[in-house]
């Protein structure tokens, strides 16, 4: 006869307020098995699991229920609750009555009755848990860093810095990310390059740092503690161990006018190239899509020209494993794309602002390499379309964010604030000039920031108004912004010489792809998801895989970075182990019942279910059977659904488990 | 359950979901506070992949009206394929019932992401409703009732 | 031979009887027969939903229950608030089941709210650019046009996403096709002054002046419209226009189906261009 | 005549040692089907006979643990039978080489002659290490296969669970339909499992409708289409018709008849990422 404790949880009143959490309580003493209930305003916090644990050593419990919040939430905080008081922690189960129950009701008797279900259904499935013992690992102490900007950046030096290996993999030719092309940043204004450049330089050369660029993850095998990577190191055509970085071959390269990513096409760059003069690492890459020889067979210039012989056309991209212990994303984003083709046709939209038609329309990261002292023209702000020094400059936030209709609901968190930035920069170098700011609310909340923003407009004169722009269009070579000041109730008109648009935050090409590679969660934005908003805002719901930097969400350089430290520390406290424990919620066969149809074994996504034989003392086959490989068994359950003698099954999701739940519903 | 104080026809719905995407779509539909009708009895397993059909008649067995098998979108399966397999028994395994004359309004497929909360609080609803129009599922409670020989 | 429904409105069977005969003659050169709406009534325009909402549906409700009833599975109606009118009931209608009894009720007729209201865009869309192209007999060579939206015919955006709201492309697709030049220009879906021209024709000639200065600034030699009442504003309006600020527009204003219509061949009698009020007869720079 | 040839190529068989035993059909009263004969000697091949009445799939004794101890087998085979050993072969229960298959072309079986013979597409088998005689009776109408269960089809689902209440209500779980099934070779019957009690075992509605939904879909894409269990079937269930119902969505959704290629894989246990999914919201 079971002993079962049921633990009712009022959650101070998110529970309480939509469960009768007594009703619930006193009802769960009926069911089969249950020794013990009880319920408590705050079962998570240290008086509520102490309860439990009186109670298991009290009533002798082999089993018990929380009736709580969602077991993504709790569960693990229960099962240590549970094995503090011995009892096995695989003999805990949740009844999900928040998310799943007082959250999404309000009639409160519909409520309680679904409550008191939801325990039914745990009871009749704990009875059933069978006490399990986690399986060791061994954790290969190295971290796989994706995406080299100033979160990876700071991720990597954390962690070699605590003396780990770090493979840190970047898909452009060199490291530094959006930040290493801002000019300077807010609220201090103090030069991007000159805070960033000497971490970049660190993560080149330091002794544990494994850095690839020009490389992307191919995919990842493999579990917590130890996954394989394996990864693409696109063809460079240039040996960068032997190269010195003279630049011979760039200032020879006859191809000149190849739009410049780094500058987002405000300047030019050659086909041989290093994206920018500080690059880490400081070796060019040929773009092969722009290289005469590659394309076309001719020219070859850049070999003749290079002493240490570091050209190579005939190099080809390869495949590199690479064993990894936890794995950080931090892939950044990218600003929307007006007048792209867009992935869905939801968002497309805003031509009316003529980005893509009128060169002096551009964007806000274009605007960055506009002011910086290292963009294409040396920091002198001239617009694109005649080099002229423009008078009139138009800044209009929200180009996409907070915008329902083009799919992107979210605000982008930072434009406020570079926007203001914008503004002073151009007024500190144009003198006589006129910011002005179309805002639909200004968002300045942060250290400092909103003094930033007063200091925009008192002090350099920025003209914020609080509207929409409906149209921009071009007349004599002015451009004419039409808005509205809906503070004033007026129309407004500007004859601009430049705009500037925030455009709307997006993660960065691709993260969708890698996220379905590594199997983690992104929302509807394509931002990866975090396992909980409050209490594990770096993790995955994938062990092991952790994510940091506005790959997650838009976020400012400071978040990034505390985030990056965040994840480096998490992935430190995984280090510190010899050895992890897996979830043991793994399949097993048995092999008495198993026919050796290996059905499992052909549907196995990882290739765990085996062929095995079954032998007797003296080594005489007595039959074939399927067989689980614990190492390689994730626990999805696939197994069980295709095997016809149910010979095999799920620990933690036993038929015997489920169909009592079921069952008991009836 | 069935019988609500009101008297009110009260649809029972079991849904089997899985853990990384529907039913974190249903724990969001809470963060959220997304209201929906309270009939539905959700079964945690860890992917659409173990979901056995077994499983599906055993929901009419114990008396549900109707019943959701739900899961990650494709290419989206926290386990790579397990919804790839479970989708290509779903496809077979409906035909079965519908030879056998089971009601196929009452058996619902959908994939509901992690991000989806809106979608499963609509779903649910609309199975609600569907259900609580069309009434209990008298044809199956018959089988599960009478004794034969 | 393809059926549509066809709802003319007020304005194409009065002052605008210069489009219904445009847009008959070039539709019935594209084999689209016609089948007139028996007993259609006034949409409501703009003046019946700011006295009563429920007459603002219930009078296009009665002409798409007219349509439904009259075996119209798609209606065109060429003038583009009739088109939104229309539009904006069906799909009250189809999304409520107690607005379809309410107004069955009222209009003493079964009406779903099914029947797919096209403008005059959309009808040349649905007709295709291979067809187009295969029926051209005049490629409109010299002819560089403005293409003008206004503000009616791709809002509100969420009833009418045939095109992007304020950016729209579909009759540049069209007319690019038929080998005219469009203009790249600035006031695509900007205000005419509609129905201003009577209550305070001020405004209709300072907001049309600069919609015909823009398109002329741009490189246009004629304009192409969509709606019985921006033809109404830029053509009828234009010698006033050019009066009060002292210029010369001299902009020929044709419908799309008056520009296609001369693509296929026909003359501009048969397509009524010579009862517009700036006509220039082959003279302008457009070569027509 | 072609029977004499079966006894010759059996007896040399057996006299030259390539096999041990010979499972073919044996002789039975009038008006019977014919039955499963064990040959073990050359003399015994006299005991074999072939005819019209060949009814049984005798693939399904190579299951059976009391046969594998007599030691290779040569096994007469109709190309449906056939369909039944090549999914055995693609799922791992029998090694081809192990086993010396005897082909035999085939009229059609069954007095009358049986439904699923009257829209056979194949009568001659195809994977056979000998194959006797030749066709003499075209099936009348393979186009005509799904005849039967389209006309049941047109029946509203009301009706179509009335039918099979009333049908199943007769089920007397003799469990007959899965011992003469030749790819019912659980060593272990799901039905057995008892921890938990996934189909109810009792004489019930309940439990049967649970038994032959899990039988006829433990079935599908698998099922040879042999119908020896609704020739087994002591009170007469229908249950070809199911099994129908799975080889067409079989063949409708995948373009697959289970048994017809040994190279394939296995229809589940695969999948195509673009299987339909219109049914999903």
């Amino acid at each position: 006869m079971s002993r079962i404790g049921v633990f009712v949880c009022w959650c101070g009143e998110n529970i309480a307020r939509t469960v009768d959490v007594v009703q619930v309580a006193e009802a769960s003493l009926q069911f089969p098995g249950v020794k013990h209930a009880a319920h408590y305003k705050y079962m998570c916090s240290e008086p509520g699991q102490s309860l439990i644990r009186d109670k298991i050593l009290a009533d002798r419990l082999d089993g018990i229920v929380v009736a709580s919040c969602s077991p993504h939430m709790h569960l693990k905080t229960f099962r240590g609750a549970a094995q503090a008081a011995g009892l096995n922690p695989y003999l805990v189960e949740i009844a999900n009555i928040r998310e799943h129950c007082s959250w999404v009701h309000q009639d409160k008797a519909k409520a309680t009755a679904k409550a008191i279900d939801l325990v039914r259904m745990a009871v009749a499935k704990v009875r059933r848990n069978n006490a399990l013992q986690a399986i060791k690992v061994p954790v290969t102490k190295r971290a796989l860093i994706i995406g080299a900007g100033v979160a990876g950046i700071q991720a990597a030096l954390d962690i070699a810095d605590a003396g780990y290996e770090v493979v840190l993999v970047e898909r452009e030719p060199s490291v530094g990310g959006k930040m290493a092309g801002l000019s300077e940043t807010f609220p201090t204004m103090d030069c991007s390059q000159c805070i960033l450049t000497p971490r970049m330089v660190d993560v080149g050369q330091h002794p544990r740092i494994k850095l690839y660029t020009c490389a992307e993850v191919e995919s990842v095998d493999g579990y917590v503690g130890n996954f394989k990577a394996t990864i693409r190191q696109k063809a460079r055509f240039v040996d960068i161990k032997k190269c010195t970085g003279c630049g011979e071959c760039w200032n020879a390269c006859p191809q000149k006018k190849i739009a410049s990513e780094f500058d987002y096409g405000m300047g030019n760059r050659r086909a041989i190239y290093i994206p920018f003069p500080q690059a880490v690492p400081a070796r060019p890459a040929i773009d092969k899509q722009a290289c005469l020889k590659l394309k076309k067979g001719v020219c070859g210039i850049c070999a003749k020209k290079c002493a240490a012989g570091a050209i190579n056309y005939a190099d080809q991209d390869q495949l590199l494993e690479e064993p990894i212990g936890a794995i950080i994303v931090a892939t950044g984003y990218q600003l929307y794309q007006i007048s792209a083709q867009q992935p869905t046709a939801e968002l497309s939209g805003y031509g009316e602002y003529g980005y893509g038609q009128y060169k002096d329309v551009i964007d806000a990261l274009q605007f960055e390499r506009l002011v910086s002292a290292s963009g294409p023209t040396g920091g002198v702000i001239q617009r694109p379309s005649d080099g002229k020094e423009p008078k009139h400059v138009v800044f209009i936030s929200c180009v996409g964010s907070r915008d329902n209709a083009k799919g992107i609901s979210y605000c982008s968190k930072i434009c406020c604030m570079y926007t203001a930035k914008h503004t002073m920069l151009y007024k500190h170098k144009v003198h006589d000039g006129q910011a002005h700011v179309f805002y639909m609310d200004i968002r300045s909340g942060g250290k400092n920031y909103d003094e930033f923003v007063r200091r925009a407009i008192e002090q350099d004169h920025a003209r914020y108004y609080r509207g929409r722009v409906s149209k921009i269009t071009e007349e004599n070579g002015k451009l004419i912004v039409r808005g509205a000041d809906t503070l004033a109730g007026t129309p407004v008109t500007i004859e601009a010489d430049l705009v500037v648009l925030a455009s709307a935050m997006r993660p960065a090409t691709g993260s969708d792809d890698l996220a379905r590679k590594l199997r983690i969660g992104y929302d509807q934005n394509g931002f990866l998801s975090e396992s909980h908003p409050k209490l594990r805002p770096v993790e995955t719901n994938s062990a092991g895989i952790l994510i940091c930097g506005a790959c997650h969400a838009p976020k400012d350089i400071p978040e990034s970075v505390a985030q990056a430290s965040a994840a480096a520390g998490k992935v430190l406290v995984m280090f510190s182990h010899k050895e992890m424990q897996r979830d043991p919620e793994i399949a097993k066969i048995n092999e008495s019942t198993c026919s050796a149809c290996f059905a499992c074994v052909r549907t196995c996504p990882y290739q765990a279910a085996e062929k095995a034989d079954v032998r007797d003392r003296a080594g005489n086959l007595v039959k074939r059977t399927a067989r689980i490989n614990q190492g390689l068994c994730m626990g999805c359950g696939t197994c069980v659904a295709v095997c016809p003698s149910k010979s095999a099954d799920l620990e933690g999701f036993s038929d015997q488990q489920i169909y009592a739940m079921v069952e008991s519903l009836l | 359950m069935s019988a609500h104080p009101t008297g009110v026809f009260e649809p029972k719905v079991i849904a089997y979901v899985c853990n990384w995407c529907t039913y974190l779509g249903a724990d969001l539909a809470g963060t959220s506070r997304l209201e929906y009708p309270a009939n539905v009895r959700i079964v945690r397993l860890p992917c659409t992949g173990r979901i056995d059909f077994n499983l599906l008649i055993k929901g009419f067995e114990v008396g549900a009206d109707a019943i959701l098998v739900s899961g990650c979108h494709p290419g989206d399966c926290h386990y790579t394929s397990g919804n790839f397999h479970a989708r290509r028994r779903w496809i077979l395994f409906r035909q079965l019932l519908d030879t056998m004359g089971f009601d196929m309004n009452r058996i619902h497929f959908a994939w509901i992401s992690a991000a989806e909360g809106k979608k499963f609080q609509h779903v649910l609803t609309d199975i609600v409703e569907q259900t609580r129009r069309m009434g209990p599922y008298a044809a199956y409670s018959k089988i599960c009732e009478e004794v034969s020989c | 031979m393809t059926d549509i429904g066809y709802y003319p409105g007020c304005a194409l069977q009065g002052s605008s009887n210069d489009y219904e005969r445009s847009v008959r003659a070039t539709l019935q050169a594209l084999q689209v027969q016609l089948q007139e709406l028996d007993d259609w009534i006034c949409c409501g325009a703009s003046a019946a939903h700011t006295i009563n909402h429920k007459l603002s549906v219930a009078l296009p409700a009665r002409n798409l229950a007219l349509a439904e009833q009259q075996g119209c599975a798609q209606l065109l109606a060429p003038c583009p608030m009739c088109s939104m009118e229309l539009i904006k009931a069906g799909k009250a209608l189809a999304d409520s089941p107690a607005l379809r009894q309410e107004m069955s009720d009222i209009v003493e007729l079964p009406v779903t709210g099914r029947t797919q209201v096209l403008n005059l865009i959309q009808i040349f869309q649905q007709i295709g650019l291979p067809a187009l192209k295969a029926a051209v007999k005049q490629p409109l060579e010299g002819v560089s046009v403005a293409c003008y939206y206004g503000c009616l015919l791709t809002r509100p955006s969420a009833l009418l996403a045939f095109d992007d709201c304020e950016q729209p492309v579909s009759m540049e697709t069209i007319l690019t096709a038929l080998g005219a030049k469009t203009v790249a220009w600035n006031f695509k879906t900007e205000c005419c002054g509609a129905g201003m021209t009577m209550a305070n024709e001020e405004t209709v000639l300072n907001l049309s002046h600069k919609i015909l200065s823009n398109a002329a600034a741009h490189g246009a030699n004629c304009i192409v419209v969509a709606c019985p009442m921006c033809h109404v504003n830029l053509d009828m309006k234009q010698a006033a226009i050019e009066q009060r600020h002292g210029v010369r527009h001299d902009l020929e204003i044709f419908y799309l189906s008056d520009l296609i219509g001369l693509a296929l061949g026909l003359d501009r009698q048969t397509l009524g261009i010579d009862r517009h009020f700036v006509v220039k007869n082959g003279n302008s720079a457009c070569r027509l | 005549m072609l029977e004499q040839k079966l006894r010759q190529t059996c007896r040399e068989l057996l006299a030259n040692g390539t096999v041990k035993v010979i499972i073919g059909y044996g002789a039975a009263p009038a008006g019977q089907a014919t039955r499963a004969v064990f040959i073990t000697t050359p003399e015994g091949v006299e005991q074999l006979v072939w005819n019209d009445r060949c009814e049984a799939n005798l693939v399904a004794y190579l299951k059976r643990p009391e046969v594998r101890a007599l030691g290779k087998p040569a096994i007469v085979v109709k190309a449906c039978d056939e369909r039944a050993l090549v999914v055995l072969q693609q799922e791992a229960q029998l090694e081809r080489a192990n086993v010396f298959v005897i082909g035999m072309a085939c009229d059609g079986i069954g007095a009358p002659r049986e439904a699923k013979c009257r829209s056979c597409e194949d009568q001659v088998p195809r994977f056979c290490d000998v194959v006797l005689g030749e066709v003499t009776k075209p099936a009348d109408a393979a186009s005509a296969r799904w005849d039967e269960l389209a006309e049941f089809m047109k029946k509203s689902p009301e009706e179509r669970m009335a039918y099979w209440q009333q049908e199943l209500a007769r089920c007397v779980k003799c469990y007959a339909c899965r011992q003469v099934c030749p790819l019912c070779y659980c060593q272990r019957c799901i039905v057995d499992k008892n921890r938990p009690t996934v189909i109810s075992t009792s004489p019930s509605l309940k439990g049967n409708f649970a038994w032959h939904v899990t039988r006829a879909f433990h079935l599908a894409a698998r099922c040879a289409g042999c119908d020896a269990c609704t020739r087994a079937c002591p009170v007469g269930i229908n249950l070809r018709l199911l099994n129908q119902s799975m080889a067409k969505a079989t063949e409708e959704n995948f373009q697959c008849r289970p048994g017809t290629d040994p190279q394939a894989q296995p229809l589940i246990g695969n999948y195509a990422t673009g299987d339909k999914e219109e049914f999903i919201r």
